[in-house]
């Protein structure tokens, strides 16, 4: 089968799941915080795509899809963010916190940037043990405001080291324009600083999206050290899902540019797949999500217990 | 007299500083236009524009840097740290170069900025958006922490704050944001290093800040049902702290309990406690207790943060145990 | 048995480690060709080259994030803050990664990391080179302090460390790295969390840390001569500390000072103080009393440091009058 | 008279300070640490000459000669140095932290790098302030390895912020080289990514330093923004005074590259001045300095009572 029915797929075991987990959060059934990864759902299916469970990556905070498409079975992320027992961590995570190490999967750091420090020890640790595995970081335009990213940029240029930056450059950090925060809108120039390869990508082009990763991988696993990709793409989450953008931009990336339709027209066109398939998939896929809901609903609250194991490492903490 | 939430009542201290003094403004992540994470800042960047209210990338280090700076050249920044658990990004920016600024230079430079941050768990946000850090700053000399409980505390202290000449870490916690009560509308000011008694009473002192003030009260209320007199204090600024209230009421009382929501292993707590220790040595008729969290992360799942922090009952335990 | 300075007591488990563990690597700023600021690394550049004793740029974030990506897949890094004064730079690194990983995703990653740094003052390196910082992590959970006095003690704490599944700080104090001890050359540990009692007595138990263990120890000897016989526990293990051993020997003497070099408030003294007054209140006969540091930056000029630290007659004096 | 010859005898105050200082450090007059400027004299010589007592500059831990030609008193800095009474900052400061505002100077910050977040806030509120003036950041090649460098010149680039950046690359960190550590060998790299204009400079060169520094300014005293100048230059400390860079190295920068003899060859070659003129303007710059150590050595300790002054303003601290 074609890659990009394959990817297709993908694309909508993000939307789908997104969809589902906003609406359970809106009805109250997620706890805390939420940050979707609708929009970016070429971004993602194309990043799953290109890595291997030996890879490690680091995902932010809108990478739910991203985790089920590394392969962790959907209701153990979807029980994660219900904060269940039956969860990736118990529940100890949620949604910024949801990791699996058997897909590579190194989990997301809230204090967003400070990742970008672990994936240099991740990789370094893969290059003195000979594996040709990569570690791949996932960020936000956003970040790019903190000293880690220079201070991890920097040391995986020199140090030639397995690092995948995979910058998603949505336009905005919470309410803030790139544009008005950095000294550049294009966050690939960053990169040249450090003579790192970079490349700016239109992140709602799967088969664009997917061809620079999949350029990106075979770059870093050659030996010849970091790649940095700029995915340029927008979120459908505004501020606390609150609209704050022009209406030309919204209708830009919501309409002409949207992520799912863009594939759709090239399936279809390209004569990959017909309008039927196409929605098959879909169907299949959100009745995939409507079981994992299910799942993480039904799924009991953690076990008291949990609430103080695994503090430290053999030692118990003291009771109240 | 209006009513007004913790998030109102400071959102009014700053405009009434603004104001009142062009030296005041404000830098932080998207305090401009969108108000801030928690709206406290809302309205003001329409007041006061882009020059006064400046939204800022995400670079802690560089927000605290910046407002030191502008700070020793005369201005009266209040920078914003969204949530606290992000202090640690610029911790050396407030513990080597705020705090110290002025001692090292020999009093040539001061360094009045008044760093606002979200604090404090309770609502589902996980293990880096729900950690009470006064523990982190509690060692740290040329430092002042300030950390209302209620609404006109916060406006209150958030004015004698910005009037300050030194480093202020002002905690606004989160689960008391929306706490409602009468503010007076006009300026005034609470006074630093002082502490509130909350609540007066005769058989035991509870010294407790933030959250744990509302549940040492409802302890307190729950207990004088049963005949037990309990004296709550708000400590307020909680570095330094107000020894002299602290002691008069255990000297009174005899008994305490100090109440902290921070693991209770090298928290404000433990200060508090030993102090009381040592300096009421003769008057307590009991063990001072600490009313904690417990030695772990804040965890997402609600279910198991509620077994981390303490609460309510756990006060009342510890004070029917001094009093046993 | 060889006569060692705890700088090649150091030097030497690690050596020991490398030879043994190939997942041992260094990494910190100059501790290949030059061997460290204080030459703790010194030789083992030479002896296990560039890619285990790693030199890198001042990058303090980078340097604790790379230790803790690679503890994570296997390896056991032994990073270097040169000053611990700089540990600001990299705090939420330590708190909000390294110590909270295990627990947040529930036991699925470790981060073994032995974070080695120069602590402490008294040779003049002012505000920036002289704190002792252990107070800026008591209340982290999650993260362990440790802290040797002596050379045998540095060397078996260490070799525990490395083997040790969390994440560490390791405090090498500045004024003891030219102590001498009898240190055995072959591979042994030295437990963590235990304290040690590095002189028996009866009338006052000491618990200190660091330097301060050797200016009680100094204080002891010359009360001794008065008749005075004390106790000195040097508890090694910052965080968690050896309650037990702490509360025994209080329960035996009744009486307590805590001595740590950083300032009073919010400080390891506080902790330590407070769960004494807890635990052991009755079988207290005077209030615990803490030996530290002022509530002040450390400054430049050396006889005004010297009035900043405590020391020997400190000690002397808190002993005096918890025995009054 | 001739700028170049004051300048020249700007270099000799760094020189003759710096060699004295160290004379005294041996001795064990001088507490603490000691790095020293010396060998990096046409650099200091040409920040301290384009700026302004009204501007703020942030020196490094080489400058102590460049303290003095701002403008204090060369007593007083030594004084400081020796953890004196008479020092700028009462002894409590030294060499590290030897502050004076009178003269603009905001004093070094020992937590390498620190002081460019710092330096942001000054030069904003200079703006806010609507004065021309603007803030000077003195920082060695090693500290662009710290992440507050990336943070500092994304926030003066993003605001158009008057701040000088002064880059001294000496070509080492302590021991490590700046292309083991860096991206880059040349860091006026660094600058490009954000767009910020910048400029490599031979630090040695007390012309060519003079003229990219009096650019640099008025570039930013027009309103431009910020500025970066790299000066290329090396240190004669080796590490702790040991010396392990390559013989060759050491030869070209200290014997024919060294910039006082730069310095007197272009001013005798061009006839400025002649070669008796140059050796008073160093006896009376080396007496000078000898006076400035006698007062250092016959000042008093500090007053014991400014051990706990100053740590609150207005508050006491608590007695032992
Ligand atoms: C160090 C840090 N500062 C601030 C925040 C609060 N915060 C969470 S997401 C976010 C915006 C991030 O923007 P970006 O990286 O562009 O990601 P996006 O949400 O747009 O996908 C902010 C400021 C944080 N989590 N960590
Ligand atoms: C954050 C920080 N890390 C490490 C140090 C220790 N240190 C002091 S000077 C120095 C080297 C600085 O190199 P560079 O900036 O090139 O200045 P140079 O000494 O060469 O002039 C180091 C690592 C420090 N002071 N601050
Ligand atoms: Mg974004
Ligand atoms: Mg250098």
């Amino acid at each position: 089968m074609d890659v990009l029915l394959d990817l297709y797929r993908d694309m909508w075991v993000v939307r789908a799941f997104e969809l589902g987990l906003e609406r359970e959060f809106k009805k109250g059934n997620v706890p805390g915080m939420l940050h979707t990864g609708l929009g970016q759902e070429a971004v993602q299916a194309a990043i799953a795509q290109s890595l291997r469970h030996t890879d490690a990556f680091f995902p932010d905070h809108r990478c739910h899809g991203l985790l089920v498409l590394a392969g962790t079975p959907g209701e153990k992320i979807m029980a994660e963010l219900f904060g269940k027992a039956t969860g990736v961590c118990s529940g100890k995570g949620g949604s910024l916190h949801s990791a699996d190490p058997s897909v590579g999967n190194f989990g997301d750091n809230a204090v967003e940037g400070s990742m970008m420090a672990t994936a240099l020890g991740v990789a370094l640790a893969y290059k003195m043990q000979k594996r040709d595995d990569l570690a791949a970081v996932i960020v936000g335009d956003g970040t790019s405001g903190r000293g880690e990213w220079h201070e991890s940029l920097n040391l995986a240029a020199t140090w030639k080291l397995p690092v995948l930056y995979c910058c998603v450059n949505n336009g905005y950090a919470i309410s803030t324009a790139v544009g008005k925060a950095h000294a550049t809108e294009n966050l690939y120039e960053f990169a040249c600083a450090y003579k790192m390869p970079s490349i700016q990508v239109d992140g709602n082009d799967i088969v664009a999206a997917h061809k620079a990763t999949e350029e990106a991988v075979d770059h870093i696993r050659k030996g010849n050290g970091p790649f940095f990709i700029e995915y340029k793409t927008w979120r459908w989450q505004g501020i606390f899902s609150g609209e704050f953008r022009p209406d030309d931009e919204v209708h830009y990336w919501r309409e002409e540019h949207e992520p799912i339709k863009l594939a759709q027209q090239h399936l279809i066109s390209s004569g990959i797949a017909d309008a039927a398939q196409l929605e098959q998939i879909k169907a299949e896929v959100e009745a995939q999500v409507e079981d994992w809901i299910t799942f993480a609903k039904d799924s009991p609250a953690p076990d008291p217990a949990k609430a103080t194991s695994n503090v430290y490492v053999g030692w118990e903490i003291a009771a109240r | 007299m209006k009513r007004m939430t913790i998030v109102q009542a400071i959102n009014n201290a700053l405009d009434i500083m603004m104001a009142e003094d062009e030296r005041v403004f404000l830098l932080g992540e998207d305090i401009g236009h969108m108000g801030g994470d928690f709206g406290v800042t809302r309205g003001l960047w329409e007041k006061y524009g882009d020059e006064r209210v400046r939204d800022t990338p995400l670079s802690e280090a560089a927000i605290i840097g910046t407002a030191v700076g502008a700070a020793m050249v005369g201005m009266r920044p209040v920078p914003e740290i969204m949530f606290s658990d992000f202090l640690g990004t610029c911790y050396d920016q407030i513990v080597n170069n705020a705090a110290k600024m002025h001692y090292m230079f020999d009093g040539q430079f001061k360094s009045p900025i008044v760093i606002r941050t979200a604090t404090g768990g309770g609502f589902g946000g996980g293990p880096h958006h729900s950690q009470s850090v006064e523990g982190w700053f509690m060692n740290v000399p040329g430092l002042v922490i300030v950390a209302p409980a209620t609404p006109a505390d916060a406006k209150g202290l958030m004015i004698s704050s910005i009037e300050n000449d030194n480093p202020i870490l002002f905690l606004e916690h989160k689960a008391l944001y929306r706490v409602r009560g009468d503010v007076d509308e006009s300026k005034y000011s609470t006074p630093l290093r002082k502490a509130a008694i909350s609540r007066e009473g005769t058989d035991v002192t509870v010294v407790a800040s933030m959250k744990m003030v509302h549940e040492s009260l409802a302890a307190a209320a729950e207990l004088a049902e049963e005949g037990i007199s309990v004296e709550v204090i708000d400590l307020r600024t909680l570095r330094p702290w107000d020894e002299e209230t602290v002691f008069a009421s255990v000297r009174k009382t005899g008994r305490a309990v100090v109440a902290n929501e921070a693991p209770k292993m090298g928290g404000l707590g433990a200060d508090v406690s030993a102090a009381i220790s040592e300096e009421c040595f003769s008057a307590l008729k009991a063990p001072v207790r600490r009313v904690c969290g417990l030695d772990a992360p804040i965890p997402f799942s609600v279910s198991l943060e509620k077994l981390i922090l303490p609460g309510k009952d756990d006060v009342k335990q510890a004070i029917k145990a001094a009093l046993a």
